[in-house]
């Protein structure tokens, strides 16, 4: 199979979505930013996307896929909406974003 | 892209078949159609209408205006061109320079690849997209991080408020503008942009019940608003007067491209004007009737028409339209004066905002009242008592 | 499909993954953003690719329309205004990132393709028309018919987060 | 059909609820609801009794589930051992139903519109309208019902409205004893008619009527003993036992003629007409369970014919109008259950509804009177006849039905039951005092009902003042009146005459023998099986003596209290202990109060209360206390130590403990979390993919 038919085959979505969950996980672990840390969610989230869109392609060629693709998206926002507000709460507070400063709860 | 109709792209591959050219396959007409629509038609029309702009103020505010290259002055935009493409390549010592060079090309590109999808004829459409109005808006949105990083990487704080102004104004009136865009898809069920235009058509043979129903602006009364609102809601995208607030010369120098000179300024002035023409374009087919000519049918004209002719006459109609429009813009911005911030977005989110969903509402119980009949499929209606529309 | 084609598809999926690669390790938390949009729209095309039209505008509405710009407003908001070098340093747990990340590209590519063995595939000719055709009605008509539930939670959901970040984020009185 | 017959049980009962809960507020308190809710169920039963007409013949049973029941330990050789029974509830709609409902909906219809007129302005009127629908409903019900099981709450039913009724006047301290003493009454009889519908589940698993009729017709339940007494005899007497309390029968009649302490229109609608009637319609029900059980029958007639002789004699010398009416009403019932004992199937249930019409308009019209002179002491009536001329017409007509006139209904039921009742004592002999009982019961009917009318409608007003303010009822009283006299007439069942030979030439109206002949050939009763020309001879003869002794008692009725020729004093005189006698109702109240109750219920009940006190207070309960007292203080320190020091403390701290180890892992910092969360979901990925 040459490489541009693994890029079409579900193979190749499937890497493709690995490696971005793989990337958001690292992101989300070494960033000591917190916005860092959304944007690796967000990569996280786009792999999962890309999993439902690929599966509903080739092998159920129906919409349910796409559907769940699509109401991952809006949460995405949601979520994104969410987080900033929160971070900008925490700047507000602590002047900072770093991510182990939020640790008011400890122990 | 792989499920769309590229219409141009395909006659061009018909055409081409028996000749030398036939082996080119149709990805590389569909590619050389959109390279031939943004060269001949976007970006000479971000030249043509810096001249016109200039000309229009310079007659608004009783001046001459360009008149020394070429004859009145027309190929002062050429002489602009090469001025721009000569100065010296200047980025901020400061300045994020990746950025600083990516920014512009993002609101041109984002600005350009909108073309694609506007019907300029029946026929003539670089790729009619079953998504098309929803596509327009979507590549729209990289001019707002075109603007922003601009504005960011040039390390300068007039620019940074400009371009956090502009970003913020843009995200706010996509709303609207979606909304407003909304009765247009209610009542043709369909985002497809060429399918929209062919529903505005009115052809006076007819009888009422099975006509196309004339333009969408006056489908309905919440059309006639919706149409404002998306005009109103389309300048505040493009930043232009009176939400010209991102480049308020007053209080901002020159606001997100304070930094920005020679070609990457040409970028950023090239992807404005290639926007507001994208603008009033989608406002022409999705409410003007694009390409339709009023009330005629020039297949079932009197005389048979050559095809070549419909075409032509169809990209005059829609450019007319278009270009009518182009002028009330920049009508405006010699007549009404610069809104405050709060103003800007106390108009949108409290304004257009709920007036734009209130039409979505009426146009949604209109279509579901009047079956999808405009009002003057009605009102005819009722004066022929339900029969022809002799 | 002509090779010219898939290979756009490539070229977006190498987009993708390399921006994903900027967005993991530049230390530059700006640049990680953009690089983040350009994964997006690279999404978008595969999106296309797979036949999700809809969705792959949805995509671009949505996340460069949206998050991207929510995101660098809020970079721009909470770093120093000028201090251009937004430097990241590593945090300690580059170690376990690193081992999780090499340990777990395989085992998720593996992992799923072996479902996707399991899962009988669709037949290329149901296939290729499916990704052929336009989907806005389909999901228009999902969102009103067999998918209403999500949909209404969706929505209620969306209004809660407005909500609730307004009130996060007013200032205070 | 059977549908529509939900509809005539469902009307009273909504009635009812509408009577008892907003039954005040309503404009004329309510009476118009129950009254139209009996007139619906009138409508709805008689298109059945017409339909029953124009056929000859109405079956349908119509059943629902209504639960299942565990097996039970079943006599031998019956049907049910020790499997689940299905309990049906169902609706038996045959010929006799039919009938039983149009007499039982127009009586009570009847009754209705009397009694706006006759309780009109007494306090808590919506009360007995809502008593009476109540009472409609449990009739009804028993009526159409064809499970046993339903037929008893039905009854119980009817017996609780009997209470509430008969105590209506709750101020008349003889009001609540007589609805008391009727209430208990029965209750002896209904315990045994409960115990009788046990025996009938234990020998067929069933208790429904139209599977009783199929079982009993394969031949099931013959043989069957339980614990050593034929099955199906012991059934029979416990359902007679029914009959006998609820139907006033010898030994347990002392209910019925206190029960005239209610409204007259009680006493028509439920102590004359219906209520009592529905043990001998139990008696019809089962017929063919007492058909099989062979003792039965002729103990039953023996009942009957005692019952009808002794309640006729009290009757004689009664002077209380409606106690007269009372005592004929046991004596008539007696006639009933002669006729159901010695095998007269078809005339028995006849009697049932000749009975039925000329007693509720006997009792009406006394209530009319009563209504008019405000007083039931017969001495002080008399020459009301030109006063109330409907009224005395009326009665007169339901007198001659009474007194077994030929034309008039009673005749006819009475007299075939007589005949058969002949007929039975000269196939056995050993029995052929229960005809003549029955004849000389007919006598001394004819003579006292003709001493009623005498005594109230004719000769003198022996109190001026009383018969100066009576007068004539208005029409809502006098209609059902004239209603149910115009059902006295002998034309109505069988003929002009009612005399079968001579009415088979003149007018053949025969739609009830040909209704009963269906309904006995479905049902499997036999009934009376003598020798044709047996049976000719016996039924000439017993009309031959029925209305000699008839006429000879109107005779003499007329000899005395009319024209006075023998002086009734001079009898009483002269038979002084017969007339005490008679008169103290032949001290079966004393007997049951002052020997049964008092001599051998009340020490046993004194001896259950200290039983109760000494064993089952101080032992049993204060017992249990002392033990629990000793126990708890033991429960008390294990829980203590135990509980509360090593498991609740001891548990909190190994929590404390846990949590002081699990605390150190939480740093606040999100990532490390997510390292382990990360972690966790690589061992699972692996898990899986491996």
């Amino acid at each position: 199979m040459n490489l541009l038919d693994f890029a079409n085959s579900i193979e190749g979505y499937l890497l493709v979505s690995s490696i971005l969950f793989v990337l958001g996980v690292f992101a989300v672990l070494t960033r000591k930013n917190a916005i860092g840390i959304l944007l690796g969610i967000e990569l996280i989230l786009n792999a999962a996307g890309i999993n439902f869109v690929a599966f509903s392609k080739f092998h159920s060629a129906a919409m349910d896929g796409q559907m769940v693709a699509l109401f991952i998206i809006l949460i995405a926002a949601a979520e994104a909406a969410v987080a900033l507000a929160i971070i900008l709460r925490f700047y507000r507070l602590k002047q900072t974003i770093d991510a182990d400063e939020a640790s008011l709860l400890r122990n | 892209m792989a499920n769309n109709s590229a219409l141009f792209a395909q006659t061009l591959t018909d055409w081409t078949q028996g000749t030398f050219l036939a082996p080119v396959p149709l990805w590389v007409w569909a590619m050389v159609s959109a390279l031939v629509v943004i060269y001949l038609l976007a970006l000479p029309f971000g030249g043509i209408a810096t001249y016109i702009e200039r000309k229009i103020a310079a007659d608004m505010q009783d001046r001459i205006g360009p008149n020394r290259v070429g004859p009145l002055g027309l190929f002062q935009f050429a002489a602009d061109a090469v001025k721009m493409l000569s100065k010296e390549d200047y980025v901020p010592p400061a300045g994020d320079k990746f950025l600083f060079n990516i920014a512009p090309v993002l609101v041109v590109v984002g600005s350009c690849a909108g073309f694609v999808a506007l019907p300029l004829g029946q026929y003539l459409v670089a790729g009619d997209v079953n998504i098309g109005v929803f596509y327009i808006l979507a590549v729209t949105t990289l001019i707002a991080p075109g603007i922003l990083l601009g504005s960011w990487a040039s390390e300068n704080k007039w620019s940074l408020l400009g371009g956090l102004r502009s970003a913020a104004q843009i995200v706010s009136y996509e709303i609207p503008v979606a909304l407003s865009i909304l009765p247009v898809i209610l009542i043709s069920g369909s985002l497809q942009v060429g399918e929209i235009v062919k529903q505005q058509g009115w052809n006076p043979d007819l009888p009422i019940a099975a006509n196309a129903h004339f333009w969408n602006v006056v489908h309905n009364p919440f059309t006639v608003f919706a149409f404002f609102i998306l005009f109103v809601g389309g300048l505040a995208e493009t930043n232009r007067i009176p939400f010209d607030l991102p480049e308020a010369e007053s209080e901002l120098v020159s606001g997100f491209n304070t930094e920005f000179s020679g070609m990457r300024f040409g970028l950023y002035a090239l992807g404005e004007f290639v926007d507001v023409f994208v603008m009033c374009a989608m406002l022409a087919a999705l409410y003007l009737g694009g390409w339709q000519l009023p009330f005629l049918e020039l297949d079932k004209f009197w005389i048979t028409l050559p095809s070549g002719l419909i075409a032509l006459i169809h990209v005059g109609v829609f450019l007319v339209k278009t270009l009518l429009l182009v002028f009330v813009v920049m009508w405006l911005r010699w007549t009404l004066p610069r809104l405050r911030v709060d103003q800007l977005m106390g108009l949108c989110w409290k304004g257009m905002v709920p007036l734009a969903l209130f039409n979505v509402l009426g146009t949604a119980i209109w279509v579901w009242a009047f079956k999808g009949q405009s009002m003057i499929q009605v009102a005819m209606g009722l004066f022929s008592g339900g029969g022809s529309s002799h | 499909m002509s090779n010219g084609i898939k290979l756009i598809l490539l070229l977006a999926e190498i987009l993708t993954v390399g921006s994903a690669l900027v967005v993991a390790v530049n230390p530059n938390i700006l640049y990680s953003a953009v690089f983040l949009l350009f994964s997006f729209l690279g999404v978008a095309v595969m999106f296309l690719f797979a036949g999700a039209d809809f969705l792959a505008a949805t995509q671009v509405v949505v996340y460069v329309g949206g998050v991207t710009i929510l995101i660098l407003f809020a970079i721009m908001l909470t770093q120093w205004m000028y201090r251009l070098k937004l430097r990241d340093v590593g945090s300690k747990f580059i170690v376990p990132a690193v081992v999780l990340a090499l340990g777990l590209v395989p085992m998720l590519h593996r992992g799923l393709t072996d479902l996707a063995r399991m899962v009988k595939a669709a037949p290329p000719e149901k296939m290729s028309e499916f990704a052929a055709s336009p989907k806005t009605m389909e999901i228009g008509k999902a969102l009103l018919g067999s998918h209403v539930l999500p949909f209404e939670a969706i929505t209620i959901l969306l209004l809660g987060a407005l909500v609730g970040a307004v009130w996060l984020a007013r200032p205070k009185s | 059909m059977a549908q529509s017959c939900l509809w005539i049980v469902a009307l009273p009962l909504t009635a009812f609820v509408i009577q008892a809960l907003v039954g005040k507020k309503l404009p004329r308190h309510g009476d118009w609801v129950s009254v139209l809710a009996i007139l619906g169920s009138f409508a709805f039963a008689a298109p059945i009794f017409l339909e029953m007409i124009r056929s000859g013949h109405v079956s349908e049973v119509l059943q629902y589930k209504w639960m299942t029941m565990p097996g039970v330990e079943a006599a031998a050789n019956s049907p049910v051992l020790n499997k689940a029974v299905t309990l049906t509830v169902g609706i038996l709609v045959n010929n006799l139903t039919a009938i039983m409902l149009f007499m039982v909906t127009l009586c009570a219809s009847l009754i209705h519109i009397f009694s706006t007129g006759y309780m009109h302005g007494e306090s808590r009127y919506h009360l007995f309208f809502a008593y009476i629908s109540l009472f409609s409903a449990g009739m009804l019900g028993l009526v159409i019902s064809d499970n046993l099981l339903t037929l008893f709450m039905c009854w119980e039913v009817m017996g609780l409205c009997s209470y509430l009724l008969i105590g209506f006047y709750y101020q008349k301290v003889s009001a609540n004893h007589a609805s008391l003493k009727a209430f208990m009454t029965t209750r002896v009889g209904d315990c045994l008619f409960f115990l009788g519908i046990c025996g009938l589940y234990v020998v067929f698993g069933t208790s429904s009527l139209s599977e009783i009729y199929k079982a009993l017709q394969a031949g099931t339940g013959t043989g069957v003993t339980i614990v050593g007494v034929p099955a199906l005899a012991f059934i029979g007497f416990m359902l007679m036992m029914g009959t006998v309390g609820k139907s006033a029968q010898f030994p347990l009649q002392v209910w019925l003629p206190d029960a005239m302490e209610g409204p007259t229109p009680v006493s028509a609608l439920i102590h004359a007409a219906t209520m009592v009637a529905a043990g001998v319609f139990l008696l019809v029900r089962t017929y063919p369970i007492l058909e099989k059980a062979e003792i039965v029958l002729p103990v039953i007639g023996t009942i009957g014919a005692l019952t009808a002789f002794l309640a006729a004699c009290i009757a004689l010398v009664q002077v209380d109008i409606k106690k007269v009416l009372a005592y004929s009403t046991i004596s008539q019932l007696g006639f009933m259950v002669l006729g159901m004992g010695v095998g007269s199937f078809a005339p028995g249930f006849m009697h049932v509804i000749t009975h039925a019409c000329f007693k509720a308009c006997l009792f009406l019209a006394s209530g009319s009177v009563i209504h008019a002179v405000h007083t039931q002491d017969m001495r002080e009536m008399g020459g009301l006849r030109s006063k109330m001329p409907i009224t005395f017409l009326t009665m007169f007509i339901a007198t001659l039905a009474i007194a077994g006139v030929p034309g008039f209904s009673g005749f006819v039921s009475k007299d075939r039951i007589l005949g058969d009742a002949l007929a039975y004592g000269m196939t056995h002999p050993g029995w052929m005092w229960i005809p003549i009982l029955g004849f000389i019961t007919a006598g001394i009917t004819a003579f006292y009902m003709f001493r009623l009318i005498f005594m109230t409608f004719f000769g003198h007003a022996r109190d001026e003042h009383k018969h100066h303010h009576a007068h004539e009822s208005p029409f809502t009283m006098t209609f059902p009146l004239m209603v149910l006299a115009g059902l006295s007439l002998a034309v109505v069942f069988a003929g002009p005459t009612g005399i079968h030979s001579i009415d088979a030439k003149l007018l053949p109206v025969h739609w009830f023998d040909h209704a009963l002949d269906t309904v006995k050939a479905e049902m499997g009763v036999h009934g009376l099986h003598v020798e044709e020309a047996l049976e000719h001879r016996a039924h000439g003869l017993a009309l031959m003596v029925s209305l000699t002794v008839a006429g000879l008692g109107i005779f003499l009725s007329a000899l005395t209290y009319l024209k006075k020729v023998i002086s009734a004093e001079a009898f009483e005189k002269s038979l002084k202990p017969v007339h005490t006698l008679l008169w103290n109702k032949y001290y079966f109240d004393e007997l049951y109060i002052k020997v049964i109750i008092q001599k051998l219920l009340l020490p046993f009940t004194v001896l259950l209360a200290k039983f109760d006190d000494k064993v089952v207070d101080r032992t049993g309960v204060d017992g249990w206390a002392t033990l629990t007292l000793f126990l708890k203080s033991i429960v008390g320190k294990f829980d203590d130590l135990v509980v509360d020091r090593m498991m609740v403390d001891g548990s909190g701290n190994v929590v404390s403990a846990g949590g002081w180890v699990l605390r150190q892992l939480q740093t606040g910092k999100v990532q490390q979390y997510l390292v382990f969360t990360f972690i966790v979901l690589g061992f699972f990925i692996f898990y899986f993919v491996r």
